[in-house]
């Protein structure tokens, strides 16, 4: 059971990943690989943020 | 028209400085005091802008536009602004901490009223 | 004479001219859904002034309202929720038609950038903005059912 | 017509900061800070100062708002309660 | 004095700041004019730091004494708030009941909530090149957390936003902005010269030399201290109570319904 919790959390942040690191290169006008590194990192930011923020609503 | 524009920013942003000190002359509340001065503020960052200003000239920011190939505007009058507003808004935050405290101490935030109390 | 620039006039003299007179008079529940309609035009005015003005750079000021414009709203429709209740603003003809100038402008330009980066970004604009106002005015009418203290 | 823009953008900078000043809730005055820091982004991206401007759209449409709601609902829900101490 | 007599006086000394006003007005040089000397040798000067944008350089490199001025302003503004609004000896923390938020809009705030903060990121990362810059993204960042208070509730807002942490990110951002400044002046040269790092190729994300970095400091900076300042406002609205208002508002109704008494008549009295 708990395999099957982090395995949906995992899931749940990289889904936010993916779409916020689109979500980024949408954004910016010029691709290579500095700005590629960047906006990984923001969108780990936002993904974590995003799932924190997900489970301090349900969890009261 | 053209006469006019070329001291109309300057007028406006005159009139704006003035009505937020008669605001802020007139008020009955501290709230509403801290409110006008964000409007005397607002007044500055119109005057430097305008200052600025250059007639058929496009933003100093070339990540968009080749360096040279149009006229820009100021940059330095657009520096001290953009600082000025953030820094603004904390100051602004400050003074409304201010506020909070006088009304703790004195249960009131009219300056009137906190006038009399001081006797 | 620049059509851009001459549309762009237009949607800012609409917006701001009824927004500012909206904000300044009436009730509260008028002059919220004053302030929520008044980010609701002027975002479309910044994107043709972007285009008008001919730098795509411009486009994150629409970028940043259309996100922040919606949260400064809901700032007001949960601080003011007590006052609001009695009289729950309901102006969804007018928010519709924002969203619908909101909707043209951004295909109209998404039209002329055509396909690419550029039109992405200006969809994704599209949709936080009429998104953002149609939830802020659901929030308005009614969002927060019971707040105590805030 | 960028002239005319500046001069619909300064007009309504300046009928903004009118009615803020005259609006004597800081309730209702909150609200017209907050278009007014809308119309300012708006005269600045007309003045050529689009950083200027998101640094205003970033501040005056959801900072200040809420910073001026605050003060208000704490000073207000200080005064409902009737005072029984000194003063 | 009189309400009357202070008017009249205000009305006096204005009018005379009003005539010095448009005097001044009328010799500035004309709005739109050709001449700005500084203007474009900063833009010259940016151009030679490879800096896209010229307001950036200005900010970061060719004024950035200035912007560390602007940066402890900030600084002490937001202590000042901090000491100010603390918790004091008679005052207690009294948790509000949970509100109730409509569905679709709590829905809206927290899938809005990454999509901002995201988009502060990006206004940061990118202050050298687009328009943007630490000042305006740090403020957007933090206001995107608030979207927790105005979506959710404040009991949410507290779970996922430390206020330790953002107070000792905000200093150690402070500091950052300092420790480059006199790594210019180890390596040889000046206090906050922009000299210790290559200049890069134009319009990249690692061109300008220390830009980026000064930028990304106060972007730290701005969005930390924005989020202790909202802590301590909302704590105060939203939390604190001291004790004698608590009783009272227990004993009678729960207060918020004659919260348009006093202020309000205040006022209406003022128009």
């Amino acid at each position: 059971m708990r395999a099957r919790s982090a395995l949906l959390a995992a899931g749940e942040v990289a889904l936010w990943w993916a779409a916020l690191l689109v979500f980024w290169l949408m954004l910016i006008s010029t691709v290579y690989p500095l700005e590629r590194a960047v906006g990984a990192g923001a969108a780990g930011v936002g993904a974590l943020v995003a799932r924190a923020g997900r489970r301090a609503v349900v969890r009261r | 028209m053209s006469a006019v524009l070329h001291v109309l920013p300057y007028l406006i942003a005159a009139y704006v400085f003035l009505i937020g000190c008669y605001g802020l002359a007139t008020s009955r509340n501290l709230i509403h005091a801290v409110g006008c001065l964000a409007v005397c503020q607002s007044a500055t960052y119109v005057l430097l802008l305008a200052v600025g200003y250059r007639d058929g000239a496009t933003a100093p920011v070339f990540s968009d536009l080749a360096p040279g190939s149009r006229p820009v505007v100021d940059p330095v009058v657009q520096a001290l602004t953009l600082t000025d507003v953030v820094v603004g808004a904390t100051v602004t935050a400050l003074l409304l901490a201010l506020t909070v405290q006088i009304s703790k101490r004195h249960g009131t935030v009219d300056p009137d009223e906190l006038r009399e109390l001081r006797g | 004479m620049n059509g851009w620039l001459l549309a762009a006039t237009a949607v800012l003299a609409v917006g701001l001219g009824a927004g500012l007179w909206g904000v300044s008079t009436g009730p509260l529940g008028r002059r919220v859904t004053a302030q929520n309609l008044s980010t609701a035009m002027v975002c479309p005015g910044l994107l043709l002034l972007a285009q008008g003005y001919g730098r795509t750079s411009y486009v994150d000021l629409a970028l940043l309202l259309a996100l922040l414009g919606p949260v400064g709203t809901l700032v007001f429709a949960r601080l003011l929720a007590d006052e609001l209740t009695d009289d729950p603003p309901r102006a969804w003809g007018l928010t519709w038609a924002a969203a619908a100038v909101g909707a043209v402008v951004v295909t109209v330009l998404c039209a002329v950038a055509g396909p690419g980066r550029a039109m992405v970004k200006l969809l994704l604009i599209g949709a936080l903005l009429i998104g953002g106002n149609l939830m802020a005015s659901r929030a308005l009418s009614g969002g927060f059912a019971a707040v105590d203290r805030g | 017509m960028a002239d005319a823009l500046i001069v619909l953008a300064l007009l309504a900078v300046a009928g903004c900061a009118t009615s803020a000043v005259l609006n004597r809730d800081p309730t209702r005055q909150a609200l017209v800070l907050a278009v007014l820091g809308t119309v300012l982004a708006v005269l600045f991206t007309v003045l050529q100062a689009p950083d200027v401007g998101l640094s205003q759209l970033a501040v005056g449409s959801a900072l200040t708002p809420l910073l001026i709601m605050l003060t208000v609902r704490k000073v207000r829900r200080r005064s409902a309660a009737p005072k029984d101490g000194p003063e | 004095m009189s309400r009357r007599a202070r008017l009249w006086l205000v009305l006096l000394g204005g009018s005379g700041l009003a005539a010095l006003l448009v005097a001044a007005c009328l010799r500035l040089p004309a709005f739109g004019g050709a001449r700005h000397p500084y203007g474009d040798r900063a833009v010259a000067a940016a151009l030679a730091r490879r800096t896209a944008n010229t307001i950036a350089s200005v900010n970061f490199d060719q004024r950035a004494f200035d912007t560390m001025g602007e940066m402890s302003i900030l600084f002490a503004a937001v202590l000042g708030c901090v000491v100010l609004l603390r918790q004091a000896r008679d005052e207690h923390r009294d948790p509000p009941r949970p509100a109730e938020v409509a569905a679709p809009v709590r829905r809206y705030a927290l899938s809005t909530l990454p999509v901002a903060l995201v988009t502060g990121l990006y206004v940061i990362a990118h202050g050298q090149l687009s328009p943007g810059g630490g000042f305006q993204g740090g403020v957007v960042a933090a206001t995107a957390l608030h979207l927790m208070y105005l979506g959710a509730d404040y009991a949410a807002l507290e779970r996922v936003r430390p206020v330790e942490a953002y107070e000792i990110a905000d200093a150690l951002s402070a500091a950052a902005y300092l420790v480059l400044g006199f790594a210019g002046v180890l390596a040889g040269t000046a206090f906050l010269a922009n000299t210790l790092l290559p200049l890069g190729t134009f319009n990249t994300l690692s061109s300008g030399g220390t830009v980026p970095l000064l930028n990304a400091a106060i972007g730290m900076e701005v969005a930390c201290a924005v989020v202790v300042l909202l802590a301590r406002f909302l704590d105060q609205a939203v939390e604190i109570v001291e004790e004698n208002v608590r009783e009272n508002g227990k004993n009678g109704d729960n207060g918020t319904n004659g919260m348009d008494g006093k202020n309000g008549e205040n006022g209406e009295n003022g128009e």
